[in-house]
């Protein structure tokens, strides 16, 4: 349904052009849950957003094609673009505090997808609204339809988000950090409401985080994102059981666990490199415990280790050969 | 609201209080003794005391206060040496004229300003945007005296379209007072148009930069939809803040427009007050606008409120 | 993509590089670049006055009365047969000076006003009351009374144009000291017991800069267009000293016979606060672009 | 070695309320803070875990004596710094106390150069030569890690863990006992948590440092702490040493947090609790948990129930235990 094909985005800065996204290329069927994990500046909402094709246009550049339903959606004029918005690709934010209207009513917010897309009348609409905050488990709906953002609690605000996002039953969820803002507890609620609307809607979601446990448990396949690269994927809990690349693997065992006690934490060393100052060949390679002089010459592909599961790391995947 | 209003007022007269004796102090405290002024260069010595007897500027500073404080609080603000009159009622008199020139000012400022600012900020960094911004900043860097001058001659002197002087009243003629006021007013406004397009301009923006404008982006709004609908309501709240300030730039600027066309209005009796050494004149005209201000201010308080939910339902 | 901007530490410019880079940025800004221009030509015009005229601004010639501008007189002669454009170069200097010292005064009263403010909150209600009713006179409104009260000359211009911009610029400074106060490192100050004197002058302070900066140029245009208008009104600096007000005071009585007379003067007011604006908007645009504007 | 010593710090009875809605009859008071009692023990590390609201902030800052108490005392190092002569005492201990901040942006005047933001408790403090300031800051920046040659450098050349670190490094610069670390780490990427958490751990073996540490992230707790305060709106619900919090949680609300955090098998995690933090303005009579929680009875309506000792060095705040 959804087809990345090295996807590559630039952001204009003070100083020229820096590569922000590099070469990204993924896809995803219909009724599929997709993870993205990474740290901040590793281009996972960049990519999100170039779906929707939401970057200021002037200062952002995007080569690759992003086929959805056999159309680019990076070819498509604007006019056709905004059909698809909200229509059949949604979109739900981290802050859900800024990311709703102040001045309108939500049940304005949430009609007026209905409005764009259905041609619905202002009293439709609003009816609609009502059955779509039932449907995210707003109690007395009917109520607060008519209220403001600055009403609520930040995790019926997310609800509201989330509203307005599946009003039309897109085919195509993409949550860029839904829960980050949010309570412990209130992020399991709204994890637990997004599952069940995608199994109710049947869309496909693709869920953006930094936390690799929460994407684990939505997802069914991760991309872990590093530098603006891509450098593995796979299956959750292949990820989660057996990481391939030497980030996902450093990653995962950064995390300290709520389960066990554990000694010492492992931490990668150094830092991620900045945007526009990324290192020749392999990005990660300047961290990397099983650095080669091979990885700093040139850049590394993304290979397939074993079916479903792609890691770009030469070593590592040279290591496997071996072994296996 | 109700009680935001009652509220608001209550809030008002500790500032209205601070705005008497600030006007006192002005005219009490500050090096030169206004009796000595009023007599003039060649007064004696006794008739400076007498005029300041009459003035009762013998007596101590804070009782001087005091009665000041008091007599307003009957409505008494004082009586013209000039005029003999007493001051409220020449601010009565002169007050229809600037508050015409002022309103109509402010009509003229409201749509254009905010037009201006909101054209230049859709079309950012564009020719456009650039051309807008230009004439906004001529606007506020030109002087208005010098343009109302320049506007004399041209339209009133060389092609005669418009009088050069004089007000009609309103209950006389609109024609006749709309002819009279449009050219000051239009020129007044410059100053303000400007401003009110770079303030504008610099909200928009910030607005179009907030996340629900791509929370309405992802949801397929257009992009006309999301200007008029979105982003207007917003900015406007935060113009609205700055109305009252571009009012009181406006009175400000009519003192001198006033001048120019010959309207008998507040800032032309503040001018010949301050000429002719009228010292209540000079007192009760500042003491009178500075309460309309605190009156402006709390509408527009009340205006904000009306338009921001977050306000209204606190 | 917050990192974007941060360099790494293996890759810095020591300080010296770092003014260099804010000031390369300053430079490439389009308004700033011409705003800063016409400034300095005029500056460089008021300073230089005696080189580039060799005439008296007040020197009489029957003569010359009401000639129009020519090779002589590029900018004509007035009604007493003055030069204007020798006029004008010196009015810089009296224009200039009002402008700037009247945007330093009340920087420097703002910047005390506003700290005292958002520092000692209990002061904050009763300071602030007292702005308010400032503000709710029109600066030029307060600015004529003031100098009604100080009498006709340069000093009380100044003084009176200062006072009434004092209480926009104690809000701007209150405005960033409230949000700086609440910042971690004067926590973190305080935590090591600092005391009042050390947090406003290490911690707030230097960070409240910016937008004071900003608003002193936007409030030297406002000035220099204040002090015309006080001029106009009779009520500036007396003539026969030269300033660009009064030239156009004077003038104003043969603005048709004689346009040339109040035509350049004008010309050289907003020449220069439309110099001074432009480069308010590079400064802000470059130290403080959320900074709204005003002042 | 907890049970042989005597406390450091002693809170007993802490309370703090806020003052907000304007004046006159709109203004209410908000309990941040109720009733806190803990105590806090040489070279043990306290965990505080809660939500937004909770008042973990609120507590940590009241212990360095960045926010007056509204009633109750602290008692740190032996010194009362509550109460009429509180200012004096405060200033006695004062260089015995330190915090490190969330944000590691905003925690450093960027105006200032690395070695005056280290060097600052020092120049408050006075009494020390040109020399020995400078060697002190080379050493300190040495300790957290860093290169002495950052020392003429300026904040924002610096990455947000290498931030951290000199936060940390201002915080040690007078040799203090105890320092309260306020969501020290939850403003960093997974791969700089990790180095800062091992940091702070390598500095408390080395300098014998006791810890306040406030977090949201249960895991990170876990992996900090020797006992955790669990805090639900103002109020400790639970108090115990680590091992036994995690396995064998009392308190329904900690049983929740623990219930919520995702876990990568699909379908393990338990439906979360319901509802959010509720307003602190109107409390509801009985206990604050009462309207969320699945295990409440009549009792708990009406009657709020008191932090009570249930095992040896376990304290629960619950009515479920009143038998025990």
């Amino acid at each position: 349904m959804l087809q990345i094909e090295n996807l590559s985005v630039d952001f204009r800065v003070d100083s020229g052009w820096i590569s922000s996204v590099t070469d990204v290329s993924f896809t995803l069927g219909p009724r599929a849950s997709l993870g993205i994990v990474g740290e901040s500046g590793s281009g996972k909402s960049v990519t999100a957003l170039s779906v929707l094709r939401l970057h200021a246009a002037r200062n952002t550049r995007m080569r690759g094609r992003i086929m959805f339903d056999g159309q680019d959606l990076l070819t498509l004029p604007e006019r056709r673009m905004r059909e698809i918005r909200g229509r059949d690709i949604a979109m739900i934010f981290q802050d859900p505090m800024h990311s709703l209207n102040p001045v309108l009513t939500i049940g304005d917010q949430i009609g007026e997808t209905l409005r764009i897309h259905q041609k619905l009348d202002a009293a439709a609409a609003q009816k609609a609204a009502i059955g779509l905050l039932d449907m995210v488990r707003i109690p007395d709906a009917a109520r607060r339809v008519t209220d403001y953002p600055h009403q609520l609690s930040g995790g019926m605000r997310q609800r509201v988000m989330i509203a307005m996002a599946i009003a039309c039953r897109p085919r195509l969820l993409i949550a860029d950090e839904p829960t980050t803002a949010l309570d412990v507890t209130v992020q399991a609620q709204i994890l637990d409401l997004l599952r069940d609307l995608r199994e109710e809607i049947g869309m496909s979601v693709i869920l953006i985080s930094h936390d690799l446990g929460l994407v684990a448990e939505f997802a069914e396949r991760v991309l872990v994102m590093y530098a603006g690269e891509l450098v593995e994927e796979a299956p959750s809990l292949t990820m989660f059981a057996r990481p391939a690349h030497p980030y996902s693997e450093g990653l995962l065992k950064a995390i300290p666990s709520a389960d066990e006690d554990v000694g010492r934490l492992y931490a990668i060393p150094g830092r991620i490199p900045d945007p526009g100052r990324r290192p020749p060949g392999c990005n990660f390679a300047p961290r990397c415990p099983l650095v080669q002089p091979a990885c700093t010459a040139a850049p590394p592909p993304l290979a397939t280790m074993e079916p479903g599961h792609l890691i770009r790391c030469p070593v590592r995947l040279a290591a496997m050969e071996t072994t296996g | 609201m109700l009680k935001l209003i009652a509220f608001r007022i209550a809030q008002a007269i500790p500032v209205m209080l601070v705005v008497a004796v600030l006007t006192f102090l002005l005219m009490h405290l500050l090096p030169g003794d206004p009796a000595t002024i009023i007599a003039g260069d060649q007064a004696d010595q006794a008739s400076i005391d007498q005029i300041r007897r009459d003035l009762g500027l013998d007596r101590p500073v804070p009782v001087q206060l005091w009665h000041w404080i008091v007599n307003l609080a009957q409505g008494d603000f004082g009586r013209s040496l000039m005029l003999n009159q007493a001051v409220a009622d020449a601010v009565k008199e002169r007050l229809p004229v600037t508050l015409s020139l002022a309103m109509l000012a402010f009509a003229i400022t409201l749509p254009f300003g905010i037009a201006f600012g909101v054209i230049a900020a859709v079309w950012r960094d564009t020719w456009v945007d650039s051309a807008v911004m230009i004439l906004a900043l001529v606007g506020v860097s030109v002087p208005n005296f010098w343009i109302a001058i320049l506007s004399v001659i041209l339209f009133s002197v060389t092609l005669g379209w418009l009088p050069s002087a004089g007000y009609v009243p309103l209950h006389d003629s609109f024609s006749g007072w709309l002819a009279s006021l449009i050219q000051p007013a239009v020129v007044l406004a410059l100053f303000q148009i400007g401003y009110l397009a770079r303030m504008t301009r610099s909200a928009m923006l910030d607005v179009l930069d907030q996340d629900y404008i791509r929370t309405a982006r992802a949801k397929g709004v257009a992009v006309n939809t999301i200007i008029v609908k979105h982003a207007f309501r917003n900015t406007l709240m935060q113009v609205v803040t700055v109305a009252g300030y571009i009012l009181s730039l406006l009175i400000g600027g009519s003192v001198v427009i006033e001048q120019i066309f010959a309207l008998p209005g507040i800032g032309r009796l503040l001018v010949q007050a301050i000429m002719a050494r009228d010292y209540p004149v000079v007192q009760g005209t500042m003491l009178l606008l500075g309460f309309a201000f605190v009156f402006i201010n709390i509408l527009i308080d009340l205006i904000y409120a009306y338009v921001d939910p977050r306000v209204r339902y606190d | 993509m917050t990192d974007a901007t941060t360099l790494p530490a293996a890759a810095m410019p020591p300080r010296s590089a770092r003014r260099r880079i804010l000031m390369r940025r300053l430079w490439r800004h389009r308004s700033f670049r011409v705003g800063a221009g016409i400034v300095a030509v005029i500056v460089l015009m008021a300073v230089a006055a005696p080189l580039l005229s060799g005439g008296q601004p007040n020197a009489m010639s029957l003569r010359n009365r009401f000639a129009p501008p020519s090779a002589d007189f590029i900018f004509g002669a007035d009604n007493f047969g003055r030069d204007i454009f020798t006029r004008v170069l010196y009015g810089a200097r009296i224009s200039l000076w009002i402008g700037f010292a009247s945007a330093m005064l009340a920087a420097a009263g703002g910047a005390l006003v506003g700290m005292a403010s958002a520092w000692f909150r209990k002061l904050d209600g009763i300071i602030m009351r007292i702005m308010d009713a400032l503000l709710a006179f029109p600066a030029i409104l307060l600015a004529i009374g003031i100098n009604a009260a100080l009498g006709p000359q340069v000093s009380s211009v100044i003084i009176a144009l200062a006072s009434a911009y004092v209480p926009r610029m104690a809000r701007i400074v209150r405005a960033a000291a409230l949000v700086v106060r609440e910042l971690d490192y004067v926590d973190a100050a305080r935590v090591s017991g600092a005391g009042a004197g050390r947090i406003i002058f290490r911690h707030i302070l230097p960070n409240v800069m910016a937008p004071l900066l900003v608003s002193v140029t936007f409030v030297f245009a406002y000035a220099i267009l204040a002090e015309a208008a006080l001029s106009f009104l009779g009520i500036g600096p007396p003539p026969p000293h030269p300033s660009w007000g009064n030239i156009i005071a004077e003038g104003r009585d043969y603005s048709v016979e004689a346009w040339w007379i109040m035509l350049f003067p004008g010309l050289a007011i907003s020449l220069a606060a439309l110099g001074m604006n432009l480069l308010g908007d590079g400064l802000r645009d470059v130290l403080d672009p959320r900074l709204k504007i005003e002042a | 070695m907890a049970d042989t010593t005597d406390p450091i710090i002693r809170v007993r009875n802490l309370s703090r309320d806020f003052q907000v809605g304007g004046r006159g009859r709109k203004r209410q008071t908000l309990h941040a803070v109720s009733d806190a009692s803990f105590d806090v023990l040489p070279g043990e590390t306290l965990g505080v875990v809660g939500e937004s609201g909770s008042g973990k902030s609120t507590i940590g800052r009241m212990l360095v004596g960045l926010l007056p108490a509204t009633r109750g005392e602290i008692e740190l190092f032996g010194e009362t710094i509550t109460g009429p002569s509180g200012k004096q005492a405060l200033a006695k201990v004062r260089h015995k106390l330190q915090f490190v901040f969330q944000d590691p942006h905003a925690a450093m005047n960027p105006r200032m150069r690395i070695s005056d933001i280290i060097a600052e408790p020092i120049d408050v403090r006075g009494g020390w030569t040109r020399k020995d300031r400078a060697d002190r800051v080379a050493e300190l920046l040495e300790l957290v890690g860093l290169s002495a040659a950052f020392a003429d450098r300026f904040p924002h050349e610096f990455s947000g863990g290498q931030r951290q670190r000199i936060v940390i490094a201002r915080a040690l610069a007078l040799d203090p006992a105890f320092i309260v670390c306020d969501e020290a780490v939850a403003a960093l990427d997974v791969s700089m948590q990790a180095q800062v958490i091992n940091l702070l751990m390598d500095l408390q073996q080395r300098l014998g440092l006791s810890y306040l540490f406030i977090a949201h992230d249960l895991a990170v707790v876990r992996a900090v702490s020797t006992r955790i305060a669990v805090l639900y709106a103002g109020e400790i619900v639970e108090l115990s040493d680590k091992r036994s919090l995690y396995t064998d949680p009392k308190h329904p609300y900690t049983q929740a947090l623990l219930a919520a955090i995702p876990r990568p098998e699909v379908g393990t995690r338990k439906p979360p609790i319901r509802g959010e933090v509720p307003s602190l303005l109107n409390r509801p009579p009985g206990c604050t948990l009462c309207p969320r929680c699945p295990k409440a009875f009549d009792r708990c309506r009406t009657e709020a129930p008191a932090l009570r000792e249930v095992a040896p060095g376990r304290k629960v705040a619950c009515h479920l235990y009143d038998g025990v």
